[in-house]
């Protein structure tokens, strides 16, 4: 898959879905989408450029093991749903902030931590697939 | 395209996407876009940025135009009665005067999108692009086509 | 008191390690204290009181561990110790230098308390309890000559035999407890016998005493059980364990026996055992065998006379008991003795051993006096005593008197074979040259055959502390003793003792002819309980093996196949069985077949996209190859998209996009590196079996789900989270809310499944990439190399 | 016709021939001949269920899935580079290189 | 609509079964695949058909305007997709391994763990 | 605002912190396996680590079990949300032990596994797929809703997957793909169950479940409890649909069957439980042939394969389908004794089946063979092992005073009460199964440990690491012995625990429904 | 009237676009091989598309979902033909008869010298 063609645009396409991924988790509280298509979308960049660059490129890329930051998403939605501990509620009760900046409010909410937990796993296992099956059986695991 | 211009494109497709040209937001969308920028930036991306907006503007009407008649002509070449009479298939060599990848990538796209061709390979040493063609002329009409059309604006945007 | 046995037990291979030849003498200090501690207990039981003890257990389950010390089991701990205390003297000697003797003694004290426990419990489920005790030291003893097959063999079969009796002991219990609310024996009244359930119970009560005491038809295991060491046979196979189920007999008399059935099928049982045992004696030359025989005989001949359930028959049980337990015991330790320094147990080839074992032969003397019951000998007093109840000249009465006499005969000749035999005549040649064993496997014959001589002088004794406490516990009434040294030459008892003597000695003297006579029969027979153990397991071991095969052969598609026949019958089943499908069909009140049958009210593109669903599916079924049917999967998977799309699932039909496609990504990822494509091959006969099952099933799920469809639906929680989750989740899209936060645990758990597949599948990749395996074992069987063409 | 009547009637034709277009493409999945016609088409299904979805958006006013079309515009051809890349390295190994 | 979606369902089921006993491993996952739409489809059905709006409040609003559609069903079927998903991958990494490493992927021919030529138990104590 | 027209969707109270000590278990090893995961380079930290998340875990379980003892059932529903509209979490006596037994074991294997495994770190994700598998048993355990339920199977299912193929020999490829395909089927015929039963009742809540069945359409809710009786019988290993568990039991390293023997078929047999005796009484009876046919069957069929098998742990897998069969036949007969029997008897064979691996681990090691046929000589090798074994077949086979008695017990005075033919079916294939289990164990023994080492075979290297490995082992055993000897904890625990399932009033009462209870 | 103008031609975009969807799949279908066929679906396909995306652009009066349909549109233009070309380079670099119709084929002769670029 080694072309100039696909090689020069990979990494703007994969620019545009990471975008776009980012947009579509923080958008599905209120519109279609969240964190699961989020992080398929961002996993999906990650694919492309593991086809357009190579498995390890791609690995380069990321930096982190994709799968510390799947557990990391795990880590985090978890730890979202225990700060309720604090407020004398079940587990999992949300908790908002509606952090006034300038002249918009930025809602922060145990649920979108959560979210973006679920971003982060499901970005994190499906690079680590795509990016193995690249690259035949496993180096780098 | 360097660092800084890429992120601000992601921060203006950040800006399209989520619809709110906001100054928060397209901090947002600056945030997120330097994120990729970071990820991407051991991908080696070498290439020029893009010079001549106005030419780049040129460039994108032509291709619409010229995208709208490819997709009549493939139209009236499905739609018509006698497929085999109006079919003349053929993969012509073009030879490229363009050299950068980001260039070639471009063109080649536009080749595909537009009348009748279709970029099918680009050889080793980058001299020449393989275009399928649906109803061949003549080899050297398309080359002289291409060359005088998309390779020329190709060659002006990126200047 | 029970628990001390156990203690030692556990504490058995550190004495043997510390003590090493004082290890015996050490041990056998606990049964002599325990011994002593229930001697202590004689008088007050003579005094006609039953001791109890209660210990909480299980209060939960209603469960205590009550003992009670009475006349019946007194007799039998005071047996079971004393005789233990020899038996730990004897088998420190007999094994002697032994890598395993620590562990011997453990599983010899352990089989000890298990034994006391036994005959202490008044609980019946305690009692049940230790009963399953000796027969797992019992196990672990008759094996402990593990390296022999004939040894394991013989451990199983004990094992094997006494589990399913007790079982039956463990049915019966339940049964008793749940007639009568209570587990413990001393409070049964008639309750039992006055129940429907007394067949039941009676039935798997004797399947435990039968089993347990070796009766026919369950006799077979003793014999092999004398692979043990010489010591194990004494105590567990002649003395103690073996009379567990005498003992089960007697302690539940009060409370189950003395109907019509128990008296007859003791009678019959006891009596073909006594001559079938006796028979098996003479027709063993090896002196462990007949031993093991006598067992039988003796042990039949005590289930004979509890089933006659007589005052004289229990007195006689209970004499016979003791006279048994202690002349069979001693001549166990002879016998190992014998073939400890003669090297072979054979009497064909030992003779005028009296020379060089003279204290040994003594001890053999005084058994086998008593085992013939000459007067002096606790023998006698029993066979006088199991005479006296059958003079009433009625015919059932004479044929029970005829088989006792026939069986005392036999045994008393083969009692005369084992004393005459190897200690008198002429001396042979041995593998070893014989000289006298040491002394602490002297003690104990010794003591035991005195211990006899004793007793028996003291008739007055005997009755008080043996047959008044004894026939109290049995039959709830004291028979005051009788027994007299005095020999009265016009007491038809007297002649009838000398009868048995008068045709022991023809048996003595034509054992030779018997022997074979005997075998003849069994040749000819060409079956025995024995062999057909075998039989029976080897042929579960192969039904098992068949069944096995039949069922767990490897082949995925059956194990499918099985789960979807399943399927067809859960989906299929209950709606048909319960009339569920009547929803569907039109009512006689309610509308008719018009308003079942309007055209389904979907729109052009709707149908055109459940046609693309349909036509995914035929692609992906029809499609030559692999690759093309993954391709095709795409078509179905976008049908099922634009259905959620349609019908007002946008989440959905997003996620199910950028799952097919990259579904369809990850399979080719993985196809590229597979060389795969054959068509889908199935014989006709499968594809119609497939085809059959596939429909039925998809029918099934249908019509199920019409069934569901007809009736009304309660959409509460959607109104809720509809209701709520702008104003107090503060979400727009419900759905999204229902994932983050109504049913966010979900999401949580659906998440680690993803992080899970992470994991799994890297290390399934990384066992590739690194090509080394754990250290495991290597498997016996290599991995089929090469694809095997089907 | 009011405008309102117009989308309604519009967008059920554009749906109707969507529809028969995804059938159409269909055929040429099942057909063949060779893996790359069937890849090719399975491409074009994704592009014309984005229009679906943009004519679904129109019809039921829920403009909001315009993110899925662009999702598809995104994610669909990564189908389609995936399978070309089997179609790639499956020849080699044909030819005898390594699978 | 609901009876023409319950017939669909049973299409579905039936070719995921057909599939399932092919033998073949990687039809066999797509017969997983099958099943498991079907079997998404059955809940999204259960929960009632309608074509009203997608259960999304309009902004600004705190109570959907009209009739919407059935929300709970959805979110369960995008938890089921996912796992189904997650085990997919999962079960396809396996059947390429099991390829590698047995040589075969056709079930009549993984007969490593129960072997074919599995011994007899030994007629002995 | 408009919150005054809103229905009342959360719940008032507040929610006491100690009350959490009923999501908390399963949070922690959730949270704990994503961050052994994220340590999985760290060397041995990730041992360190996983273990102190037990001990966390199990302090959790203990507490909760306390408390559960002490004032009935304990529940907490996620969110705030009022049930049935949020996941509740109840735990119940049976429930909560299960959950800590499960905990218990689990330590006991990661710490045999760092013997058995020796140098190998944490880098193939092992100790995070432990605290997974654990994460869903004890979420399957707790759990009150059942779609949840369906979660957490699912979660088992992955960590199991992950588990089964550790290692990679071809052997575990080949279980895997048979385990695999089984089990997935089994939760996805769950899932059909599931969407079913939300269309006939629109609710998941099992509280909610029990308020509305009794309503609802009998002939569709006996379908939905039939299919239910098959997935979970899958998952439980239940014969006709047991193939799984033989195929695959064997295959991975001793620690992970072992895992896995404990475990697995418990989570399912105890969901059936649930499913059938609890939720779906009526369902139940009109299934009871079926049910007695299973239970019966599996009963009898189980221990021929442990006779047949000449594989150790293969045919202590049929040892482990033999004891669901015991189960089952609790569920079959659902009196009290019955349910207490088969809540007695899950627990047995959490411990005792854990144990078993374990010992076949050790035994494995010992012999360097998987095969009985050339095993041998082990008893003269070493006591401990011998005795171990010899134990836990015996308990196995329901022979006093091990820890199987108990629940044998139970379930023959089950038997026994019941009257008619089922009571005495029940009974028979319950002495019957006792009976081909003892067989089946003292052949065992006999082969391994009585016959002669073969010729060929040295016995004796336990290798590196054996002091833990048999540590973690002899302490599992003594546990066994220990709960055998000293049953009353248990039995009271089950005496309060049964009476729960057959009418299970507590139960819906401390999930505190909308609207009131039935 | 603005408004119902933009309905209008809304609804008229929607048609070509749909129109030209079914002539790619016509084409698809119709064309005598892969590289013909491919003309039909990287060109009519993502212009169908577009049309029935830019008639949601005019259609949604909402500045925002106007703004993206615009970007799936130039997505899909983006993705689109560097799908095409990968799928083009692959089928031709591996498959024999390919070149079967063509009038003329410059690249055969050369395959066999460069097999990698
Ligand atoms: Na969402
Ligand atoms: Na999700």
């Amino acid at each position: 898959m080694n072309t100039i063609i696909f090689r020069t645009i990979a990494p703007l396409i994969v620019a545009i879905m990471l975008v776009f991924s980012a947009y579509v988790c923080l958008r599905g509280h209120n519109e279609p989408g969240g964190g699961f298509i989020g992080g398929l979308i961002a996993a999906s960049a990650i694919a492309v450029l593991g086809m357009a660059s190579g498995a390890q490129a791609a690995r380069r890329a990321l930096r982190l093991d994709p799968m510390a930051i799947a557990g990391f998403g795990v880590v985090i939605a978890g730890m979202s749903g225990l700060l309720s501990l604090f407020t004398g509620s079940p587990f999992m009760t949300s908790i908002w902030l509606h952090l006034e900046l300038g002249e918009t409010t930025v809602p922060i909410s145990t649920p979108m931590v959560f979210d973006i937990g679920v971003y982060l796993v499901v970005f994190g296992t499906i690079a680590t697939i795509a990016l193995a099956l690249e690259s035949d059986g496993g180096d780098g695991l | 395209m360097n660092p800084l211009m890429t992120v601000i494109v992601l921060a203006l497709v950040w800006g399209a996407i989520s619809g709110n040209f906001s100054g928060l937001n397209l901090l947002l969308g600056a945030g997120i876009g330097a994120i990729a920028v970071v990820l991407l930036s051991r991908i080696s991306g070498s290439g020029r940025s893009l010079r001549r907006l106005r030419s780049a503007i040129s460039l994108g009407l032509l291709f619409i135009y010229e995208l709208l008649v490819s997709a009549v002509k493939v139209t009236l070449v499905v739609l018509s009665p006698n497929l085999r009479a109006t079919l003349r298939p053929a993969i012509v060599a073009f030879p490229l005067t363009i050299k950068s990848d980001a260039e070639i990538t471009l063109l080649a796209n536009l080749i595909t999108l537009t009348p009748g061709t279709l970029s099918v390979d680009v050889s080793a040493d980058r001299s020449l692009l393989y275009v399928h063609t649906l109803t061949l002329d003549t080899r050297e009409a398309l080359i002289a086509d291409i060359a005088s059309g998309f390779e020329a604006k190709v060659r002006e945007v990126y200047a | 008191m029970a628990i001390a046995p156990f203690a030692a037990a556990a504490l058995a291979p550190l004495v043997q390690r510390i003590a090493r030849p004082f290890a015996g003498w050490v041990l056998a200090l606990v049964p002599a204290s325990l011994f002593m501690l229930l001697l202590r207990l004689v008088e007050p039981v003579m005094a006609g009181g039953a001791i109890s003890a209660r210990i909480g257990w299980v209060p939960a389950f209603d469960l205590d561990l009550s003992f009670m010390v009475d006349g019946l089991s007194l007799t039998f701990a005071l047996t079971i110790s004393g005789i233990g205390m020899l038996i730990v003297l004897y088998s420190g000697a007999y094994l002697k230098g032994h890598p395993h003797l620590g562990r011997f003694f453990m599983f010899l004290l352990a089989f000890m308390g298990a034994m006391l426990g036994l005959v202490l419990s008044d609980n019946l489920l305690a009692l049940f309890m230790f009963w399953e005790l000796t027969s797992v030291t019992s196990f672990l003893l008759i094996g402990f000559d593990h390296t022999r097959q004939a040894a394991r063999r013989g451990a199983i079969q004990a094992l094997v035999i006494t589990n399913i009796g007790g079982m039956g002991l463990l049915i019966g219990a339940i049964a008793v407890y749940q007639l009568t609310g209570t587990w413990d024996m001393s409070a049964l009244g008639g309750e039992v016998r006055s129940s429907g359930l007394y067949g039941l119970v009676l039935a798997v009560f004797l399947l435990a005493a039968f089993t347990k005491s070796a009766q026919l038809p369950f006799h077979f295991w003793l014999p092999n059980a004398m692979e043990a060491p010489t010591p194990v046979s004494a105590f567990l196979h002649s003395a103690t364990m073996v009379q567990g189920g005498v003992y089960l007999l007697a302690r539940t008399t009060p409370w189950l026996g003395n109907t019509q059935a128990w008296t007859l099928i003791l009678v019959c049982l006891g009596g073909a055992t006594l001559l079938w045992g006796a028979i098996g004696a003479i027709r063993q030359t090896d002196l462990k065998q007949m031993l093991a025989q006598t067992t039988i005989a003796s042990l039949g001949l005590s289930v004979l006379l509890l089933g006659l359930g007589t005052p004289a028959a229990i007195s006689a049980m209970l004499l016979y008991f003791v006279a048994h337990a202690l002349y069979k015991a001693g001549l166990f330790m002879v016998t190992g003795a014998v073939d400890h320094e003669a090297g072979t147990r054979d009497i064909t080839v030992l003779g005028g051993l009296a020379d060089s074992m003279p204290v040994t032969f003594i001890a053999a003397a005084l058994a086998c006096l008593a085992m013939i019951g000459l007067p002096l000998t606790l023998g006698y007093f029993a066979k006088e005593e199991m005479y006296l109840g059958l003079l009433s000249l009625q015919w059932p009465d004479i044929a029970t008197l005829a088989v006792l006499l026939v069986g005392n005969a036999m045994l008393a000749g083969v009692a005369m074979l084992i004393l005459i035999r190897p200690f008198l005549g002429p001396v042979l040649s041995t593998p070893k040259t014989a000289h006298e064993a040491p002394i602490a496997m002297l003690v104990g014959p010794i003591v035991l055959g005195a211990a006899g001589i004793v007793a028996s002088v003291m008739p007055d004794w005997l009755g008080l502390a043996l047959l008044e406490p004894g026939t109290l516990a049995v039959l709830g009434e004291a028979i005051s003793g009788h027994l007299s040294l005095a020999v009265d030459p016009t007491n038809p008892l007297l002649w009838l003792s000398v009868a048995t003597w008068a045709l022991g000695y023809l048996v003595y003297r034509q054992a030779a002819a018997l022997r074979t006579l005997s075998r003849r029969f069994e040749v000819a027979l060409g079956w025995t309980a024995d062999t057909a153990f075998d039989g029976a397991m080897f042929g579960l071991i192969r039904f098992s093996g068949a069944v096995t095969r039949l069922l767990h052969h490897g082949l995925l598609e059956i194990y499918l196949v099985t789960v979807f026949v399943m399927l067809a019958l859960a989906l299929v089943g209950p709606l048909l069985m319960l009339d569920g499908y009547a929803a569907l069909l039109p009512t006689a009140e309610l509308g008719n077949w018009s308003a079942k049958l309007t055209w389904p009210d979907l729109q052009v593109h709707e149908w055109g996209v459940i046609a693309l669903a349909l036509l995914g599916l035929g692609a992906v079924l029809f499609s030559a190859n692999r690759l093309v049917a993954i391709v095709a999967l795409g078509i179905q998977g976008t049908a099922v998209a634009l259905i959620f799309l349609l019908f007002g699932a946008p989440d959905l039909a997003f996620t199910q996009l950028m799952v097919e496609i990259l579904s369809v990504v990850i399979l080719a990822l993985v196809m590229t590196r597979l060389q795969l494509d054959e068509r889908d091959s199935r014989q006709f006969e499968d594809l119609a079996r497939d085809g059959t099952l596939a429909l039925v099933c998809g029918a099934g799920v249908s019509l199920f789900l019409m069934v569901i469809l007809s009736g009304s639906f309660d959409s509460r929680l959607s109104d809720l989270f509809a209701a709520t989750s702008v104003p107090i989740a503060h979400g727009h899209n419900i759905v999204n809310v229902i994932l983050v936060d109504y049913r966010g645990l979900d999401t949580l758990g659906e998440i680690s499944v993803v992080m899970g597949a992470g994991i799994a599948i890297m290390a399934l990749l990384r066992s590739r990439a690194r090509r080394t395996v754990p250290p495991a074992p290597t498997p016996i069987r290599a991995p089929r190399r090469g694809k095997v063409a089907p | 016709m009011t405008p309102a009547d117009a989308l309604q009637w519009t967008t059920l034709v554009a749906l109707i021939v969507l529809g028969l277009a995804l059938l159409i493409s269909v055929v040429r999945i099942v057909v063949g001949p060779t893996l790359s016609d069937r890849v090719l088409a399975l491409d074009l299904m994704t592009v014309i269920a984005m229009g679906f979805v943009g004519a679904i958006a129109l019809r039921t006013g829920q403009m909001i899935y315009v993110d899925i079309a662009i999702a598809l515009a995104l994610l669909g051809f990564l189908a389609t580079i995936a399978l070309a890349r089997y179609v790639m390295t499956r020849a080699a190994g044909r030819d005898g290189g390594a699978p | 609509m609901d009876y023409v979606l319950a017939a669909l369902v049973g299409f579905f089921v039936a070719l995921g079964i057909y599939l399932l006993l092919s033998r073949s491993v990687i039809r066999m996952l797509l017969g997983l695949v099958v099943l498991g739409n079907g079997v998404n489809l059955l809940i999204f059905t259960a929960g009632r058909l309608t074509r009203a709006a997608a259960p999304i409040v309009p902004a600004g609003l705190d109570q959907p305007t009209g009739p919407i559609a059935n929300p709970l069903p959805q979110a369960l079927i995008l938890t089921a997709i996912v796992i189904g998903f997650a085990m997919f991958s999962f079960l396809l990494v396996l059947a390429f391994r099991a390829y590698q490493s047995l040589d075969a992927d056709n079930t009549d021919n993984m007969r490593v763990a129960e072997p074919v030529d599995e011994p007899h138990p030994p007629l002995s104590y | 605002m408009v919150e005054q027209a809103l229905p009342i969707a959360m719940i008032d109270a507040v929610t006491a912190a100690a009350d959490w000590v009923v999501v908390l278990p399963l949070v922690l090893c959730l949270i704990g396996a994503a961050a052994t995961l994220m340590l999985r380079r760290a060397g041995a930290l990730t041992f360190v680590f996983s273990l102190l998340i037990l001990a966390g875990v199990i302090a959790c379980e203990v507490s909760l079990l306390l408390r559960v003892v002490d004032a009935g059932p304990l529940s907490m529903t996620m969110g705030k949300w009022l049930p049935p509209f949020g996941i509740s979490f109840a735990a119940d006596v049976f429930g909560a032990g299960f959950a800590l037994a499960a905990a218990v074991v689990t330590l006991v294997v990661v710490i045999y596994a760092k013997g058995e495994r020796g140098a190998e770190d944490g880098r193939d994700g092992f100790h995070a797929m432990v605290l997974l598998l654990l994460a869903g048993v004890t979420g399957s355990f707790l759990t009150g809703d059942l779609f949840n339920l369906y979660v957490w199977f699912e979660v088992m299912l992955i960590a199991s997957f992950g588990l089964i193929v550790l290692g990679g020999s071809p052997s575990q490829l080949d279980g895997a793909v048979k385990y695999g395909f089984l089990n997935f089927l089994a939760t996805t015929l769950f899932l059909m169950a599931l969407g079913l039963l939300y269309g006939l009742l629109g609710t998941l809540n099992m509280a909610d479940i029990l308020r509305v069945a009794p309503a609802a359409n009998p002939a569709a809710m006996a379908g939905v409890a039939a299919l239910l009786l098959l997935a979970f019988g899958m998952k439980a290993a239940a014969f006709p649909v047991n193939a799984w568990l033989p195929a695959a039991y064997h295959t991975p390293p001793a620690a992970i069957s072992a895992l896995f023997a404990g475990l697995l078929t418990k989570v399912g047999v105890y969901a059936l439980l649930r499913a059938l005796v609890v939720l779906l009484p009526a369902s139940r009876d009109l299934l009871e042939p079926v049910l007695i046919s299973v239970a019966v069957l599996t009963l009898l069929v189980a221990p021929l394969g442990a006779i047949a098998e000449t594989n150790l742990r293969r045919a202590i897998g049929f040892l482990v389908i033999g004891g669901i069969g015991s189960v089952l036949a609790g569920i079959a007969i659902p009196s009290l004794a019955g349910v207490s029997g088969a809540g007695l008897y899950v627990f047995h064979a959490i411990l005792t089946m854990t144990a078993l691996y374990l010992v076949a681990g050790l035994i494995e090691r010992q012999t360097g063979q998987f095969d009985t046929r050339r095993m041998g000589g082990l008893y003269a090798a070493g006591a401990p092992v011998s005795i171990a074994f010899l134990v836990l077949i015996l308990a196995t086979a329901g022979v006093p005073p091990f820890l199987g008695f108990w629940p044998k017990l139970l379930l023959l005075q089950a038997g026994l009460a019941e009257n008619g033919w089922i009571g005495g079916l029940v009974t028979v294939a319950l002495v019957v199964n006792a009976v081909l289990t003892l067989i089946a164990g003292s052949r065992l023994w006999a082969h391994i440990f009585w016959r002669s080492a073969p010729a060929e075979l040295a016995p004796g290297q336990l290798g590196t690491g054996h002091l833990l490995r048999i540590a973690a082992t002899g302490a599992l055993v003594v546990l066994v012995v220990a709960a055998g000897l000293w049953p009353n904890g248990m039995f009271e625990a089950v005496r309060l625990g049964a009476p729960d399932l057959l009418d299970p009033a507590r139960y819906v009462a401390a999930i505190g429904l909308a609207g009131g209870t039935p | 009237m603005m408004e119902a103008i933009a309905i209008y031609t809304g609804c008229g975009l929607l048609l070509v676009g749909s129109l030209f969807s079914l002539v790619a799949a016509i084409g698809v279908v119709r064309l005598p091989d892969l590289l013909t066929r491919m003309h039909a679906a990287s060109k009519a396909g993502p212009v169908g598309a577009g049309f029935v995306l830019i008639a949601v652009a005019l259609l949604s009066g909402d500045a925002g979902v106007a703004l993206r349909a615009i970007v799936g549109v130039v997505f899909l233009l983006l993705t689109t033909p560097v799908g095409a070309h990968l799928l083009a380079r692959a089928s031709y670099r591996t498959s024999d008869q390919l070149g079967g119709n063509m009038v003329l084929d410059e690249l055969k002769s050369k395959t066999g010298q460069s097999p990698g670029a």
